[in-house]
């Protein structure tokens, strides 16, 4: 009879040569946050699904492993760390000693098929400044997924210019979200990735005066998109950035500013974070 | 300009693959020769382009997991694959509808009826719309056969010229959808090669003349 | 006699559907003619017969669910659907075999390994028997694309002449298995045609100067 | 938003109409039943899949419903009832009363796809003799089960000769299992349903002996095929039968002998029955 | 060793003796309902939970056995008809054929510890008349859940009168709920069980006319209690009731109006029922 | 409301302070490990419970978190680490590359009530020599968890003793067990850790011949006892041992030789190893 | 009137038995006699009541599946078994405090605190609205000695003099709830019996000239 | 000698703590005093011995978890928490039996029968190996009650004279196991203290004389 070899979905070992890959840059991460000033926290593999009820999103849940537990209630293993970190620290959230930089890592489970071309592995490692509403914040975030990313480029813009244009004119956001063509000439120059800080500002006229100032504080690595749709987490609240290097299509780490995630998972301080998902990475 | 990488644009084989290259071409692509699309080869770089040719239900798979940048996929097929992938361009050839058809003695649809289908999350779509309990039966292909045989009361299938339905005796009962091709882009392709895209789809519009209409 | 009823026999569209209606009629079956297949009919019953004609894949299913009484399917499909239908005999036409294929860059099969295929069932057991976590993506066609864009290490397909792999610079690195369509029945066919089934597949025998041997 | 309608995969709720014709099946085959001595049990829906631990298929785990229970136990919803009435009967089993004459009934709940040209409900009901090992017995259950189905056609068999030919000719079991032809002439009767009691007296004397009474008390509706190979339950010790009825190509009812089966659940007793999923019957 | 004889909290089979009760028992009741005019539907046991997560309550959830099935979702076995009645029926309502009357049995199954003095199975039988949202409707299904109980007492009252308390006085409200003395003379009498409907009727008007011509059509099994606080489903919106009969100190049966539940299951129509749980009953 | 603070049982984050005392111990151990030549692999958190019947003991399977996944396969989150060593690296045992010498880390994650004095974290660091089956390989060992237990006592002995025990006197080996009094001399010299190699020489010629050897190449940390009955894992085939240190009445370590495992899991191999558990140490 | 029966009232043994009967006898109840209650007998009738003597633990069991009409628990076993009976009266007597107590060298409550307690429900509750993650340990007695040992660093228990604490060394760092005795009866208990036990309750809040607080 | 911290021993408060301590100081070791133990303090250190004081049903719980090296606990209580701690002495006194109790119009226990009692996993053991289905409701005390109200049919607790059983007309209907305290050591301190722990046994046993036996 052949044994199974196989492991459940979402999961594997690492063995000698690829364990030792995964510690090499689980040491270059670590070693260049906690330079960075960031102090390390570990997250349980496992939690609750109603203690996130406040931010569920049901795509992730269901990618997510979830069971019931042996008092009734139901878990899952860990598939997205940002509300985890929030969930974590609300209960010692104390503003004399705020702001926080913390950093986390460890592996997202999912139970996704195989994929084309990516690692249905998931190890990460993320990092935010908890407590901190300031633009220097944002621009320290950026700068140190930038410098972590090495060769990157990394598209940003701030997730209230799409959330105004909602208000503003549901037509013109649904063309930005679809992205077919547009007679209107700002939709298409948010489209085409022409638009400036000028042609925001008037519906949008505080992320447009931080992203001004943002934009000048940022080299040649950073390409702001006004136009950028979110295809990530929606809790961001001010800036949001993708960040891209090497040969691979796909993103490596994403984040954002999210202001408002902390106090729905229990005690309210803005925040500003990434989160690289390192499998492929050497 | 973030990215000089070539752009990788998924085919899909079969059907729509001669109108899909036609109109790459009118919008000025060099696309690979007759001769070459008889070899056997899948993978072809011409200029700063790759074309890579898949099975027509895999284009939305390549777009989704960013192993090509664009393609080109049945409404069907986007769908069915719950693809995030940007549309683009709606192409004005290959245009069919989703249908849901019945064999002559099934009662209207309702909660003992049973619907024979390829497209098990779309057909489970349009039976909640409706609400309907009715059963879904997932098929490879002749899904029609089934409501032929008296193995399900319906099918959900795509209908072009409806000759497949009156030669078996069958009946089109319900209008489900309208089915066109469409220029699909991923997301992060977007973001990484926004200029040349848009461009691309530009030129392609032009040529054809085509309003999307989403 | 258990049953009078008509035997109904899948039989596969494409590839194999002209080979399988001629070992029907070499054993003396009356079969549909070439008009009324060119028509869209899906079924015809003649004599005490009644030919379907389903998708390949699909032909496993209707024999498995008693859709169907007999029909012919490849053993790839058989296996992969895990089919408990009776093997009554193998065809001497359409065989192929199926393969591993590596990209010419790809380390030797293991851990890391990556393997595209339309076959995740078979792929998986093979993987076991060669004591290998490598991990399978399923694609539904053209999977030897996935290894020429290095999407995948490897490749589990049907190889019929190597030339798709030779013109893509992959490499046959082991053989898999030998795939051959064959006649399936159904058990609970079997037990109430019982007669009529294996006088059909004796004829058939001595036509086609088969020995079993699967 | 639309609004989720479909049931879980095995289950839906059968309202007025199918109630009616549900129920109006249930009552001609309960009092048949109840008309025949037999008096009613009632299983529960759910058990420990460790209770059958003694008796258990892989197969049929598969396309159960399992989970693990709030006391950290595996249980499985109902997915076949035969092991579950040996095991209730079990404890009670008591030399003094048998044979008992019980049936059930009720669905048997899987999680299988939709398929073709067969509901996924699953309403069985199912009758057995406990503790009685004759071979009137086997005559009983074989008349009530073709009484029961109507214009039936009954093929049965002793799951004795396979096993024997198992034992004696690993090849020629092979062919019969595999249906191949053969150049073995007891083979080709066997498979082609045209072996006698006596082709097989030589390797399985008792199923033969056993058999040619039986069969010498049927009438036209039960046709005896020797060479049937199991496709069913692994338990059966001696008689085994299929139901054939009207126009389905699938057997409505299974059933034979299991004179272990009792035994690896708790309290030895022979025991012979059947069981009829009678979702498309009217 | 040992075997392991129990079985899962909330299940255990019915031998003989017992299943034969239990089929008297049924058999009484579904005659007495299908000679009031009502059909019987079949429910399914197990189902969504999120198909009921606009009638949840937590309460019952953790009572409830529950899983997440194969596509990641989130099932429970059957622990409450009222509710699934509801979404079954909800996809059918056709104006036309209402009133609807419909009843339904099966066993709940909720892993609950046994319990002094209480069966821990829950075979229940419940009836409901949808569709009609008259006294007529009221006071038929109140005599009629009288009568399946032979010799009962019947409590009952509104939900509006609580529910209009509890917004005009909530102090007034807490001192029914927690039943302690109050000096109001007004609360003292609703908690003695002297208050009349004229006590109620300047803050309940609608509740306090229904309630008088439905007092006047019943006799002398039926107690209005005005001062009663709920301790059952919270979607009641009109008449509400516990059934007593014989020695028990617990309601063998509880029902009541409830307007607004089809509604929140996907179909509006008024509905008024009741469920017996018959273990214990003879 | 009040919002739900804690976490699923078995798991907890570890937040600032927290985090860098874990972080400072993994140092500590993995340092040394690496030092000694062992190389880390990584398990995953999750795997099919199936893998492991053939080394399954049901004590740990009811601490364990399982559940059923979406394959329908029962699974379970990470609760010991020894075997899911032997089945990652059985697929890759090749005897060109023996002896391989491994270590591990990560948490053990258990279904387990909160305990007195006890973390009911369980953070554990293990290593093994995989291939080699000499004395050298049970002495390095040995001293290398005293090494990393710092002021420690090792108790050892050879687990072939009380199985040989078991089989010449199954009435010495239950008073060994109970550790009740006995009027055996051997058993009592057994009871009080008096007994010496010659003592067992008679029925445990192996064990006390190798015994032998590895007491003369230990120091006074180590204890032998040659009447320590087993209290954990079944799989130990030679020396096993416990490890104490400071004021803590429980081990901080265990370990031992299992040369059975590596077949039972895929792969012939002898090993030696062991696993701390360091939620408590600084 | 609706039920005759006799009304059931459980009387908790031990601690607060004799303040209990004392209680109902000044309300003008019948009670056992001290010989009766010295038998080992655990259930007495008398005019129109029964008397059973339960552990105080059980009362809330008994009062709350029916098997007692009514009876006297003390706020801690009917919070800590979520008792969903009516609590009409809060007695003078028997009262104590439930406290947060630590050892000398505790840190204050935090995430790494581990509290002992026979009170593991009513634990959680108190350490959520705190937002501690500290952990619980339920032990069955003498919780007091988890903390003298160091074994945890606080416990959750009643206090009455506080002398248990002052004699090992604890410290009393916060109040987490007054408790005190009450009369609870059961819900349906209550409808069945509304007359008989609100006179009860009145002769007895009368008597003893409480006014409820709770 | 591993270990020269002092041996904390748990003795259980309550019925067997003045036997217990009698035992330990006919064997020569020095206990607390009456005043001492009058105070309300739970710990004593008196020469190299820790003693500790704890509600019986905790005894095993102590020892279990390595929070008390030593202690004396019933048989009842050592199989109910499902003990690996030694079992080193059987004590002479404080000897008594569980027994199934039924009230007088109950069934032979059954498949219908119920099971009131403190010990619900030994009733469960006690049912299995009896092969009866009945179902079990635990409850924290004076569980004859149950059987006398007809909430149950049957008991299974403790009894020592028989007499709670006679006063409230009860029958004791079958032995299951007699029952003694034993002096239990956790299996870490045995290894650690072996020396010290098998001397205060043989001491204990000379004294009392007792041989043991279980």
């Amino acid at each position: 009879m052949v044994r199974q070899i196989r492991y459940p979905t979402g999961v594997r070992p690492l063995l000698i040569e690829a364990a030792a890959r995964r510690k090499r840059v689980e040491r270059r991460f670590a070693g260049a946050l906690e330079a960075a000033g960031f102090a390390e926290i570990i997250l349980p593999v496992l939690d609750y699904v109603d203690a996130y009820a406040a931010v569920a999103s049901s795509a992730s849940a269901k990618r997510a492993y979830r069971f019931v537990d042996r008092d009734g209630e139901l878990v899952s293993l860990r598939a997205d760390f940002t509300p985890m970190v929030a969930r974590a620290l609300a209960p010692v959230i104390d503003s004399e000693r705020l702001p926080l930089r913390v950093f986390y890592r460890g592996d997202v489970i999912r139970c996704e098929r195989s994929r084309l071309g990516a690692s249905r592995e998931m190890f990460q490692i993320g990092a935010e400044i908890v407590g901190d509403d300031s633009i220097a914040a944002d621009v320290a975030v950026l700068r140190l997924a930038a410098d972590l990313a090495g060769d990157a480029t990394i598209v940003y813009t701030d997730a209230r210019v799409m959330n105004a244009l909602a208000s503003a004119s549901p037509a013109l956001r649904e063309a930005l979200v679809s992205k077919k063509s547009s007679s209107d000439p700002l939709a298409d120059r948010l489209l085409g990735g022409t638009a400036t800080i000028d042609d925001v500002r008037s519906f949008a006229p505080a992320a447009a005066e931080r992203l001004a100032t943002i934009s000048s504080l940022l080299d040649s690595r950073f390409v702001l998109h006004l136009g950028d749709a979110d295809d990530g987490p929606t809790y961001y609240t001010g800036i949001r950035f993708a960040v891209y290097a090497g040969p691979a299509r796909s993103k490596i780490a994403q984040g954002g500013r999210y202001d408002d995630l902390y106090e729905r998972l229990g005690a309210a301080a803005p925040a500003v974070g990434f989160t690289f998902t390192i499998d492929d990475l050497d | 300009m973030i990215s000089t990488d070539p752009l990788r644009i998924a085919v899909p084989k079969g059907r729509l693959q001669d109108d899909v290259l036609g109109a790459f071409a009118a919008a000025g692509c060099r696309i690979p020769s007759p001769d070459e699309l008889r070899s056997r080869r899948l993978v072809f770089t011409i200029d700063d382009i790759e074309w890579i040719f898949v099975k027509d239900c895999d284009v939305p798979v390549y777009v989704e997991h960013g192993a090509a940048d664009a393609g080109v996929a049945g409404l069907d097929q986007i769908l069915e694959h719950d693809s995030t992938a940007y549309s683009l361009l709606e192409f004005p050839f290959g245009r069919c509808r989703m249908s849901l058809i019945a064999n002559q003695e099934a009662a209207p649809l309702g909660d003992r009826s049973t619907v024979a289908t390829k497209y098990p999350r779309m057909a489970r779509q349009f039976l909640d719309r409706r609400g309907s309990h009715a059963e879904i039966v997932p098929l490879g292909g002749s899904v029609e056969l089934a409501a032929v045989l008296r193995l399900t009361s319906h099918v959900i299938d795509l209908v072009q010229t409806g000759e497949t339905i009156r030669a078996n005796g069958l009946v089109e009962t319900e209008h489900v959808l309208d089915i066109a091709p469409r220029l699909i882009v991923g997301r992060d392709s977007y973001r990484r090669q926004m200029k040349r895209i848009r461009e691309l789809s530009a030129r392609m519009e032009e040529s054809l003349d085509v309003t999307v209409q989403g």
